[in-house]
This record gives C-alpha cells, structure tokens and sequence, in this order.
C-alpha cells in the first residue's frame, strides 16, 4: 500500500489540466487524505506544455517530489517534455491511438481519452473525466464515490447530461486499466474523521480570504501574475462584504489608491508581483514618510524584468527591504501555507494600523497557485486591533498628526472628524503636518519613523522550531519554502541524522532569536531558500547570531523540493 | 453659515510675491465659503510643486502626496470617504507629465472629485523647466535651443476622454474663477479645472498681461452649449489671439460610487467595523 | 525585392490558434515587403503581453522591454538609429493603461516612429481582466460585476493630441490592414494604428463576428479628409453599429529628429567616436 | 594672518546670495586661494532664508566649518536664523538702517547696503556688489584686483554702464568698513602661481561635463533636485556635441528611453534623485535582464518622500544596491570631489559597456550644488574601452546577442548591421534572445547575469588612503563626504592622534581591501556618513573585513563637517 504518490497531469494550456488536478485533489482530500497541487505552466494560454503536479498523502503535505508515480500525457508534447520524470515502476497514461511517435516503453498505459469521451458522452471535452477515471484505477479506486461527488459538484450548472455524461466517462476511465495494473498504487486507507473539516485551497485564495476577514475595504491593483488572483478573490467578494475595489491604470496608481485609502482611514491592500512592486517603491517611501497604515502583497516570480512570469522564486526580498529612500520602519511577513493565509493576512493589517507602517506579506508563485489541504481546526487570526485610530478628537482644529508628545506612534484621526482637520505630508514636517525646513525637526521625525522598528521587534514572532531536540543540523528558512524543507529535515531523521527546521514567517524586523533545541549539538546550519544568492541568509547573518555552513539555492523556476534538499546536503 | 476667512491657515506661505498662486488660493476660499462647507468636511489632495502646495495655506483635510500621484491617492482617499468633498490640486507638471497616466483614467472612473490644475506652462518648484502645456519654441532650462514638444490641451484631452466637467479658469479673474470652481464641486461627477496661472518669476511669455489680452469669459455666451461634444473639442482648442474661460464641457453620467454604495451608505470610514469570519469563507472551499 | 517570407522567425508561436494576433502578424509582413526594407533595416520595439511577442514571430531587430515602455524605449532606439524603421507593437493594456502617459507623450514628441496596438479590448497574457477599450458592463476577472470605468477611444485622445497619423485596422481584414501599415511606416511622423483585433479565448463579446458586422472601410471614402481636426474627432468617436476603419486623421509636422540631426547625418549609433577632452570642457570654469 | 575663513551670505530666496558667493569665490580662486561653496537653500523660489556658506583657504578645502567668521546679512530673517552662527570675534554685516529689530551686538557691522547702491549706480540690486567689497575688506582687500575682473566678465553682457556701477559699488563696500575692523581676516599670501590653473565648478557640472567627455550621445531625463543641474549642463551642451537630450514625461519614461539608446548602440544616461529613482527600478531590472549598458546618476536628497527637497543626506545607498527584482550585477560609483567627476564618469560609461550593465554614478546636493576648486592638473579621465561593441557581424542572420560560448559578457552589436538582427529580450531567453521556457538555460541566464559581478571585481579599485601610517583612528567614508572626513583626520593628526582616512568611490562591487597602514595600530575603524542607519557601513561589514567600533552618522540635512566629526568621536 502507498502512503504518498505524486501524479501529473500533463498537456497544452487550455486542456483542462487543472480541472483534473482539482478533481483528483479534491476527491482524495474528502476521502481524508492530505493532497498538494502545484501547476507548472508555460506564459501562454493555448498550446505549450504545462503539468498540473498532485501529492496525495496520508501525512500532511506542503510540497512536491521531483518526479512522478502516475503521469497522465493529454499529448504529446507532454510525453516528450515529460516521459522520463516518470520514476521506475511508474506509470504513464497516455492516448495511445493519438499520441503515437515513440514505442511504448514499459509501463505506458494507453486509455484511448477522446474515444472513450465520445462513447460516454459524446463530448470530446469528457476525455478530462476519463483521465481522471484512469488515474483512480491505478490509485485503488477507493474514492470513487468521493470523485463522483466533486464532479457533480463541479457541473451543477451545466445540467444534468453533461453530469452524466462525465460521470459515464469516469467510469469508462477507470475501467480502461486493465486489472492487472489497476490498484498498484493502492493508498493506504485514512480515518476519515476530518475529510470534513479539511480545505482545498490555493495561496492566493488564503490571502484574499484572510484579507477580507480581517476587514480589508478598499483594494486596488493592477493584474499581474502570480499576484492577479488575489485580486481576482477580493473582486468576486467587493460586493457582499462593501469592499471597493479598482482595477488601477499601472501600480503607482494602486499604490497611491491605496495610501489615500489608508489616510481616508481604512483598511486598504494592494498586491503584485516583483515587476510591478518597482513601481510601487516611491509609494513605499511615501507611506513611510506620511505615517498611513497599507499592506503590499508582494507575490514573487523569477526575475529579473519579465523574468520567468509564470514559474516561481523567493528573489524579492532585498528589493523589499530595501525598497523606497531615506530610513523609516516597515514589517515583512511570509505565510508558510495556505492555512498560514489569514494569521499571516490579520497580523498585516495589525501590524499596519499600530504602527502606521506599510507591511508587506511575500508570497510566490509557488505559495499563490498551488492547493493546499488546509485543516479548518488549524485556521488562526489575530484579534483585530485597529491600534487607536480615532473617529473624533476633542477641541477645535487642535489636531496634530505627528504630534511628538505621543511617542513614535502619533493617535491618527480619520479625516472627516468634526471641528479637526488631519494633515499628511510627504514633505519633512511639523506635528501639524505642514512642511517644514528646520533641521531640528528632521532630526526628530527620521528617530520618530525609523525609530518605531525597535517598538516592533518585541511584537514579532520567533521562527518555528520542528525537529529533534539534538539536531546536528538545522535547516533554515522562509515563507512558502516550508514543507519542502520540513519533509528534508523528517527524510534526515528517519535516516538516523537528526535534524531540525527553523522557520520564519516573520521576516522584518527579526527578534531576538531563542533557540527551542540543543544548539551545541548543532554541526551545521543550512539554510534552504529559492533564490540565487541566499537573500534571507544573508539577512539573518547581518542581524542575528545565526551563522550558515552552506546554501542550498534553487532558481531554476521550480520550487524546492525535499530531495532537491537532502541531494544539496550530500552534493 | 462660512466665512472665506474659516478656510485661513496659520502656515507661512512659500509663493513668490504677485504668484497666481494666491488668485487660486483666493478664489478657493470663496468658493468653498459659498458652498457652505465646513473646513473638516473638505479633504484636499495634491503633489508636489509650487501649486501643490496650496492645501497647507487653506484650513482643511489635506493629503500632500507624491509628485503626480494626486488623482490615485484622491481616488483611495475618495472612496474610503465618499460622503465628504475631495478636491484635488496641482501643477501643470504633476498632472500632465508625471500624472498624465492617472488624469486620463480618473476621467475614466468619474470619481465626484474636482481637479484644479494651477497651470503656469513651466516647472516652478524646480526653477524652470518645460511642461506638457509650454509653447513650442519656449527656452527653458532642459530646452535651451527651444521646446520642440507641441503642447497638449489638456481641455481637448478630457473632451476626448468624455471627462465630465471640463472648464478653464484664470487666476487673474478671481471672481469668475471661485464661480467655476464653485460649479465644478457642486457637479456630481470628475471636474477638471485648469487654471491660467501666470508665474512670476520663470514664465515670461504668459504673463497676466499676455492672458488678459487674450481670455474671454464663455460662461457669458448664451450661445454656446457646453453639452455638443464636437463644440466642446473645437473650443478647447482654441488658443492663441482668444483664449475661452468658462464651462467649455458638461456631461451628466453616474460617478464611480454609484457602482459600489447605496445612497444611504455612510462613509466606509465610518462605517461599523465587522468583518466576515475566516472559518466562514474557508468553509467554502470544503 | 523583398519578400514576406524573409520576415519568417523560426521561433515557436505562442498564440492561440485563431487569435487576431496572426492577422497582424501577416499584415506587416506584407507591409513591410511591400516597402522593401531589409530584417536588418527594421528595428522592432514591444512591451509585454500577447501582443508584444510579435517582434519574437519577425526577423527584425527586437527589443522586447517592459509592460507599457514600449514608447520610451522606442524613443531611444530611434534617436540611436533615427535612419532606421522603427515600428513599436503593444496590446490595449501596454498602450494605454501601463503605458498611457509614454502614449500621450510620444505623441507630442513625434518622432518617426510607428505604434501598432493590437486592441483587444483585454488583458490577454493575464487571462482575462479588463483594459481601458473594454466595454461598459464587461464582466471580467477583475470587473465580475460589469466593468464601470468609461472605455477610452485612443483615437479621440490621439486627435486631441494631434498625432501626425491616426489609423485604426481590423485583424481580420489583412489586405487593407497592411496598406494601413504601410501608409503608417511611409508617413513622417508619430502614426498610431489602433487595431481590433479578435481575442478568441477570453473576449466574447468583441468577436470577429461583432467586428464584421460593424467595421467599414473609411479609406474607400473620397469625400472623407483625413485632413480636417474637427471631422476627425467625430469619426474617432463613431463606435457602435458602424467602425470607421482606414486613416482617420493625418497630419505633416516636422519630426522630432529634425530638431537635432541634419539631413546628411549618419545614425548616432554609426558616427565616429570622438567625444570632447575633459580638460577643453574644465577650462571654461577657470 | 588667517588661512583658513569661512563667510557666509544669508538672505531671502531670489536675493542674488549665490551671486555674491560666486563673486567672492572666484576671485580668491584667481588669487590662488582654495575655495569652497555650499548652498543651504530652502525648497522655494522666492522668500523664506538661504545661505551660501563660503569657505577660503590656503589649503586644499572641500569641507565646511559649522559656523562662521563673517556673516552677510542680507534680510531680518537672516540674522534672526543665523546670527548665533557667528564666531565669536566673527562679524555680522548687515544693513543697519533697513534691518533694524534688535540691539546690535559686538561685531555687527552695519554697511548700508541700498544707500550705497543707489548712490554708486542708481539701482538697489548693486548691493550685492557692496556686500561683496564689505567683505573684501574684511578679508584684507587683497584681491580687489580679481574681484574688478570677475565683476567684468559676470555683467559684460549687461553693458558698460552696469559694470562700472557695479565696480563703483564693490569700492564703496570695501570703504563701509571702518579701518579698524578692515583686513581684520587678512588672509595669508598664496603663491599665486596655479591661479590660471584653477577651475571653480560646481559637483552637477563636473558630472554632465564628465558624461560628455565620456562620449554620451543620449540624454534622458525628469527635472528633480539636486540633479536637475546635470541634465541642464548637459542640454546646454547638446548641439555642440550631437547629443540628443529629451525631457521625458517621468523618470520610468526617462530610464526606458536612456536604455533603448543603450540597446540602439551609443552611451546614454539619465539622471534623477532618490525619489524619482524609485520609479526607475523596473528600468534597472531591464537593463539587468536585456544586458543593456546604461548610466545612471543619483543626486541625494533626504527622504522618505519627498522630504527635505534642498537639504543633503547620503541615504540612497541601500535602495540603489538592492533595486530591481532577481540577481544580477551592477556597478556602484561615487565622486569624492568635482575633480573626480571626470574619471567616475568615464569609468561609469566604460564599465557600463565592457560589463554590459547599469552603473550608478551616487553623488548627493551637498556634491551638486557645492562649487570646488578643481586643480585642473588633478582633472584625470580613463581612456574610453566600449567593451568590444560590434558595428558588424560576418555571416548572416546568425548573431546571438546572448551567446554563450562567449562567456558571461557576449559581444554586442548595433542593431542595422547588414544581414543581422539583434534580439534583447525582458524575459528569460535564449541565446538568441526569444522568450524560453527551460529551466536548464535559466540557470545558465542567471548565472551569466549575476556572475559578471566576480568578473568586474578585479576592476575595482581600492580605497584611497590618506594618513598616519600608524593610524589610531581610521576614519571610514564615501563620495561627497571625502572633503569633512579628510579634515577631520588631519585635525586628528596635528593635535597628536594618528588617524587615516580610507575612502571609497567604488561602492560595488567592492574589491578585496588591502590596507596601505599597519593595521595593527589602529584602535577603532569608525565609519561617517550622512545618513541615519550607517548604510555604507552595513555594507562594509557584509562583505569586508571592516567592522566598525563606531559610526558617526548626520540626518538633519547637512552635509558632514570635520567639527561634527570629531565632536562626534569625542562625544
Ligand atoms: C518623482 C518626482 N520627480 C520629480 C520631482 C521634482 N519636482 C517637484 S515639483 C516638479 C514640477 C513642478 O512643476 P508643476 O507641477 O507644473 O508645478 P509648479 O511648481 O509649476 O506649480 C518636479 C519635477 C519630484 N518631487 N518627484
Ligand atoms: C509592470 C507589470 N505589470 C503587470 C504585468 C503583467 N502583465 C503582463 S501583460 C499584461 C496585460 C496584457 O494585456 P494587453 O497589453 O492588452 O496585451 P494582450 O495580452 O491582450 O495582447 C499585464 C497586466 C507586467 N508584466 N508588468
Ligand atoms: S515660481 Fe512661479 S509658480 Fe512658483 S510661486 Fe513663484 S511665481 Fe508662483
Ligand atoms: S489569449 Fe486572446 S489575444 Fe492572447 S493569443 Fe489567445 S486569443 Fe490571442
Ligand atoms: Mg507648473
Ligand atoms: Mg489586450
């Protein structure tokens, strides 16, 4: 029996790869199984090659193997670009009446898709179902009731024939592998105790959904790939939860919507990608220099430029730091998984708001378009704290909204308040907010808004710690590299090495960090990032005692893997 | 009822004496004054230039942003508080060069905000470069041999964009000028003011002088329809001997909050804080 | 003689089958044959969406930039290589939205230079969110309630400017879109060729059907002159039941590179390398 | 005998402050003086209260002293801003008939500066040239001579009548002050034998003068402060030398067009200042990925924002080495002095082009708006090495502009090479410069991208040294602060404390540093900078072996002084 398989779906944009990952995912997932999907896809919309990358497990999941178990080829291209990720034992399920140039190698399953559809249905688009049936078979079909459900879900509005029909070709699929070869990779059953309670949702859907909960009401962006489906999620909920949202003409509109928003006193988000951050940068330093909360989604791709815009890195950190001119505070944060989406999204707008900061959360493609099995019991928010923006203010235009008496965090008015008026000013300035020229009150200002940065620090959160109690390594790292890494370091210990990870989701500023494990057992920190050059390394090597023996470093487009990880440690 | 002099501002003034500047400034406050507004029921946007300044010398919300960034950062302010008066404020630079992008697509949105653009056809604040509206031929700091850039209109643009109040205003004629402004506020919808406003000091081809040999009040020409589209397009253009001032374009259409709030919607900024719960909308992707 | 054909790029075409993109594709082709240039005479320059892959489907010298810096960036190649042909392409989204404000001003400038807008009233490579063309109520990935924001007429905004050459093509009409091309190319000056050009996957509404039923050739017109400022607005603005295709406006102004290259200068690019000494430079500060 | 003065003239925005301190300026330079002027201006064009601090001396000078020895007073509010700025033993010449508000103090000199304009020409603006002789005579009228030639040359186009006016004025401001008080800064002789070899030139215009020399043929640029000076330097230069210069729309519009000059083939450059920067980081990211030579210079100002428009701050440094998204190699450069204009320039513009890459050229409005005296035999430039740029290429259509046999750097052609076409390409490519989707040449890309940076770091050079060869002190600094640094050193040196400077203005890729001092003398490397966080010094613990026991650090908007410094080493 298997504990864990990784299927492919693999063909041209437009094929329908996704909708057979979705519906494999999301039967397993209701049979109480752990799934992950990530989608491999070419810049295109038609044609190409792109792969649709399934994990089912009966232990949590959160990242992807190298190669394959089961490979579904929707054609051929996806034969030639695929075929030999296709581990030994393995299988590749193709349609052998249409997709013939090569000899058959062993272990090709041919499932004649469009024949079969056309039989079930007589539609040639339920070859998809057919797949999918194929699949099942050789997964043991023990979820059959489970994938027949998804589909009927997933039809209900296209009718009752086209439900049958993909029903029927379903079960053609599932019968067009032959017995012998069916239920070899049988799962190992689950308790299904908590197919109920469990999730089926991608990254960029964890922030959107965590953003609206915790009260985001004016978004603006401007699309962008990975980025364009927060969007997308904020856009299809503006209505029933009051949220503005505007499609702006480039991102230093949406940046600057979004600043306005915040002046005008609520909470506002925009989101993008590296690319259309450079734009954002000015606006940055604008939101810096006039104290408005705004929270920056930042969804990474390979760069640089155009760069690599449908595959995925973490390469923007630096430029996030670093980015907009002169010195003032700001906050990092990356969500570790989908279920991290809305801890991650609520502490953002906290963040924001008590500290008049802008507060970015980094994320990539990895994190925005891969699925994730999330365990409802596992989904946090913080309380909200709107940290004391005032509706009214006594006295008459006595207001001032950087009033230095106050500390490094001024009370902020929300404009509109009767007898106040508020002043913002992205000039140096008074308490009033008016422009001034005097070299005192620079002073003052730049240790008011750089200085907040030692309020943060006691508010940020220490990295996780899992592993053994000895390790003698600890891998490090970031954001949505999580599970890869978190499985290298089980791989490690199941092998006899000890091992531990530390992970930050925390990014900047970074606390003092206190070590959970026996740090004179350690014989080496790694850390393990998908970027070219360590940029979290680096990072952690400037501000804390953490010293690294080696990199393991991934820019190839893809995200790390376990044994992408454990190969660097022994390489 | 509001005194002009409620919208007084302590804050030292930073304009060359006999600036146009002040006409704006004036005329603003007169017309604010006759609107009947409150100081705190007004935000102000602006960018950076010597007319952006002008938010700081009025008594009111003010949001000074970013050079050229004053329609997005409006728009944000706007809609987070749609049921107050947002003016938005600047030089011909911050809103046609550095701005361009963001001054068509407000049209686009139709947001109610009025738009007065202080345009002296120059760069004040950096001492004296060409703008978008600099005549060709005019010798500037970056055009020592002549501007060869033809001049936009900013007028004939917004026709084209079917922006829906499009007037000119001259800062010499502070009277018509608080008439316009008043007009373009009350119009429910995206106005665009752009003021003839002479710079002392770096423009020395459109002075007051050379202005009032040229500007004629339209608003007094019973005659002409700002509603026809194609007049609207031909009186913008006109430039040169006569220069028209006035309501040249006027559209009725429904602005942007239409399409998200009620008209008993109070400002989202002061609406009830309740969020949705994320176990709620997680749910949904069981 | 040249031929087409020796415009063919062996790279891997990315499009979707069907798409209007191979119109345009072959329209210049033809156009650029027909004018005899050489691959190695012809700089392409293009931004970032489906639209701008088509320098990739050309041999051509190529600079594929930046979403929306196609102007710009075609701005600088062209004054390194003013004896070059320099055609920039872009979709809707790279013209007018990320590029809008390198649209308006290129226009200003008009240096030779060709721009092709593949418009297709959407965000093609991004799958489907709203551009500045697209219609009023649209639902898209970013509009799923209906799109609000006014659609812009890039025409009417480039008669507004008084761009040097105003044409709008149909993908699906190759013939008469290539002689667009080719006039554009031919004319000295800033020409703006607006395209419709069918997205067969994500725009359902503005299908070749819709267009065919729509479009008709304005260039047949005898009695239409592209000539005249005021007829060319109006014609612009004609949108609905019937779509002006052909030249809509056209205008003979000195280029931009006038102002700075002599006729029998060389490309900067090719001029000898002989910049001043340092020290000649100094010596006036003394 | 006095070496060393420093004279101030304060006075209302548009009051002519930095016409009197040209006048006084050059005519010391041509007595052979070395002279230096900074301008504290505020963000306005008329009104409000500027400076011109002014300081000569028989000495090689590049720095300013916090206070003066002579103050002209050209308003009220120039004496209420500055008057406490007076030495003591220092004068105040004010105009004590017009400016009259409190009691004058000891020292305060009253030239009635409108009467004596009046009379000597008829016309009221003659009184800076009153003011001037008021100060001549203080200083010892020794250069009276000079001062009579600068007069003639500044208004020979104004005609006879306004010169001999003026010169009448000069004479009746050196007569204003009583005899008792005249040539009481007599300054000691100078051997007047370098005077014609002396330049008097400003940080912005040694830059433009630079970019030209080195051969720039584009221009493209928005106005922005302290930077607008260059391109105006430029455009007033553009006919001459063939050089096209376009004021763009924006500065995204500005670096895109500099870099499709870069892609057409010849040198092109664009510059900004912090803010207008941010809106170019997308460019640099292009330029980064297409490999395009391009130069970018970068006035500072203070920020966030807008912030302190007028002021001098070194506090970009940070946004510059981490603008643009993903890896890949730049070059950072920053003058110490206008001397050094030349040869940053030409070594911005061929290492642009040998490495093909952006190179920043840091400079910031104390650098800009200062006047040097430049030894004009100091005045070096490197000789121009395009990086084997290619006019043509044999065979046909069969150049790769990204060819990867070549190296990390491929040769680059012009595009309108007969039988060749030239591809550069914002996303990841092939060699042939087409949009790829493979991961194995991405990894080739990047690495041949952010590779280069090893191959340019033998190019770097090292720091300049100046000191005891024993230090006790070193003194760590960049660009513009050289000047304050150097002094403070010597200052170290003459009251018996061995201390070194070591200063860069090759800021990155940094070389590895080799000390020219016994290194085992030193007792605390201290680093000073103008800005808040110490970014240089960041850098240099990052990457060096430098560590700093102290950062002596200014934000209120003034540039470093020797004073500030060892106040501050003291403090
Ligand atoms: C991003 C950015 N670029 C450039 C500047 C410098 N800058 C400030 S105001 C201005 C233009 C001023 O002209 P205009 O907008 O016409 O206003 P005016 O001073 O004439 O009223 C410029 C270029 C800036 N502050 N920010
Ligand atoms: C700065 C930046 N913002 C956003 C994007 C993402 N993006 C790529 S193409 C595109 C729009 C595509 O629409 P259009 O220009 O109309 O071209 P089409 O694909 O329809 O031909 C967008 C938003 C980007 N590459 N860079
Ligand atoms: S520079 Fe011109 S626009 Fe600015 S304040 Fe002075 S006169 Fe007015
Ligand atoms: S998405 Fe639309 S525009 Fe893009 S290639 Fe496909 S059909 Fe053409
Ligand atoms: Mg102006
Ligand atoms: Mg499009």
């Amino acid at each position: 029996m298997t504990k864990d398989i990784t299927v492919g779906i693999s063909g041209a944009a437009g094929m329908g790869m996704q909708s057979i990952s979705f519906t494999l995912a999301k039967s397993f997932l209701r049979a109480g199984y752990n799934v992950f999907v990530w989608q491999d896809v070419m810049s295109r919309i038609r044609g190409g090659n792109n792969t649709s990358m399934i994990r089912i497990s009966t232990s949590p999941v959160n990242s992807l193997k190298e190669d394959f178990d089961v490979l579904v080829a929707l054609d051929l291209l996806a034969i030639k670009r695929n075929a030999l990720k296709v581990k030994a034992g393995g299988f590749l399920i193709y349609d052998g009446e249409k997709q013939r140039a090569e000899e058959p190698k062993a272990g090709w399953i041919s499932v004649p898709f469009e024949k079969l559809a056309a039989e079930a249905g007589g539609d040639k688009i339920m070859m998809n179902s057919v797949a999918t049936g194929a699949v099942l078979s050789l997964l043991g079909a023990e979820v059959v009731k489970e994938c027949e459900g998804v589909i009927t879900e997933l039809f209900s509005k296209k009718g009752e024939t086209v439900i049958s029909g993909n029903l029927r070709a379903l079960k053609s699929g599932i019968a067009a592998v032959t017995p012998g070869v069916s239920g070899k990779f049988m799962l190992a059953p689950t308790l299904k105790i908590n197919s109920k309670n469990k999730a089926l949702i991608n990254g960029s859907e964890a922030l959107g959904l965590g953003a609206v909960s915790a009260g985001l009401k004016f978004y603006s962006g401007y699309p962008m790939s990975p980025a364009t489906s927060i969007m997308e999620y904020v856009a299809a909920k503006a209505r029933e939860y009051g949220i503005v949202l505007e499609q702006a003409e480039d991102e230093i509109a949406a940046i600057n919507m979004a600043i306005g928003a915040g002046y005008g006193g609520v909470r506002a988000m925009t989101c993008t990608s590296g690319g259309g951050f450079a734009l954002m940068i000015e606006g940055v330093s604008l939101a810096g220099m006039t104290e408005t909360p705004v929270v920056i989604g930042i969804s990474q791709r390979p760069g640089p430029a155009t760069g690599f815009p449908t595959r995925t890195e973490q390469g923007d950190l630096n430029m996030v730091l670093f980015a907009g001119h002169g010195d003032f505070a700001r906050v990092v944060l990356a969500p570790a998984t989908a279920a991290d989406g809305p801890l991650i999204m609520s502490r953002a707008f906290n963040l924001a708001e008590k500290y008049q900061v802008p507060v970015f959360v980094l994320s990539d493609q990895y994190y925005n378009d891969s699925s994730f099995s999330v365990d409802l019991a596992e989904v946090r928010v913080e309380p909200v704290n709107r940290g004391g923006v005032l509706a009214e203010f006594p006295g008459s235009y006595n207001y001032k909204r950087y009033d230095l008496s106050a500390g490094r965090v001024s009370p902020r008015l929300i404009p509109g308040a009767k007898d106040q008026v508020v002043y913002a000013d992205s000039d140096e300035h008074t308490e009033e907010g008016h422009i001034t020229e005097s070299a005192e009150l620079r002073v003052q200002m730049v240790d008011k808004r750089a200085g907040k940065i030692a309020e943060i620090v006691p508010d940020m959160e220490q990295p996780f710690y899992f592993g053994s109690e000895n390790p003698e390594t600890v891998l490090v790292s970031w954001g949505s590299s999580f599970g890869a890494v978190k499985e290298a370091a089980d791989l490690l210990n199941a092998s006899g090495k000890p091992a531990g990870i530390l992970h930050f989701t925390n990014i900047w500023p970074l606390p003092e960090i206190k070590f959970k494990f026996n740090e004179s057992a350690v014989k080496s920190f790694i850390c393990a990032e998908n970027n070219y050059s360590g940029q979290f390394a680096d990072l952690l090597e400037k501000n804390t005692k953490l010293r690294f023996s080696g990199r393991i470093l991934r820019y190839d487009g893809h995200p790390l893997t376990a044994e992408y990880i454990v190969g660097g440690l022994e390489g | 009822m509001v005194l002009a002099s409620a919208y007084n501002s302590a804050d030292d003034n930073a304009w060359c004496p006999g600036c146009g500047n002040f006409g704006v400034l004036q005329a603003l406050k007169l017309a604010l004054a006759g609107l009947n507004l409150e100081p705190w029921q007004v935000i102000m946007v602006s960018g950076i230039g010597q007319a952006a300044k002008i938010p700081h010398y009025l008594k009111v919300n003010c949001f000074n942003g970013l050079h050229g960034r004053t329609m997005p950062a409006a728009f944000g302010a706007k809609m987070a508080n749609h049921k107050m008066t947002v003016i938005a404020a600047g030089g011909d630079g911050d809103a046609y060069a550095e701005g361009g992008n963001h001054f068509v697509h407000a049209m686009r949105r139709n947001p109610d905000i009025t738009y007065l653009v202080h345009d002296n056809q120059i760069y004040g604040l950096t001492k004296g470069q060409a703008s978008p509206t600099t005549g060709l031929g005019t010798l500037t700091g970056t055009t020592p041999f002549g501007s060869v850039d033809i001049p936009e209109s900013p007028l004939a643009v917004a026709v084209a964009m079917d922006c829906s109040f499009v007037a000119r205003g001259f800062a010499g004629d502070i009277e018509h000028l608080s008439k316009i402004i008043a007009a373009a506020v009350k119009h429910r919808g995206f106005s665009l003011v752009d003021i003839l406003q002479p710079c002392v000091t770096f423009n020395k081809v459109n002075t007051y002088q050379w202005y009032k040999e040229r500007v004629y009040n339209l608003d007094e020409d019973a005659a002409y329809d700002p509603k026809d589209r194609n007049k609207a397009f031909t009186k913008a253009l006109e430039w040169g001997d006569r220069i028209p001032t006035g309501i040249i374009y006027k559209r009725e259409r429904p602005v942007f909050e239409d399409s998200v709030f009620k008209p008993a919607d109070k400002s989202l900024s002061r609406q009830p804080f309740t969020p949705p719960d994320s176990l709620e909308l997680m749910r949904k992707y069981a």
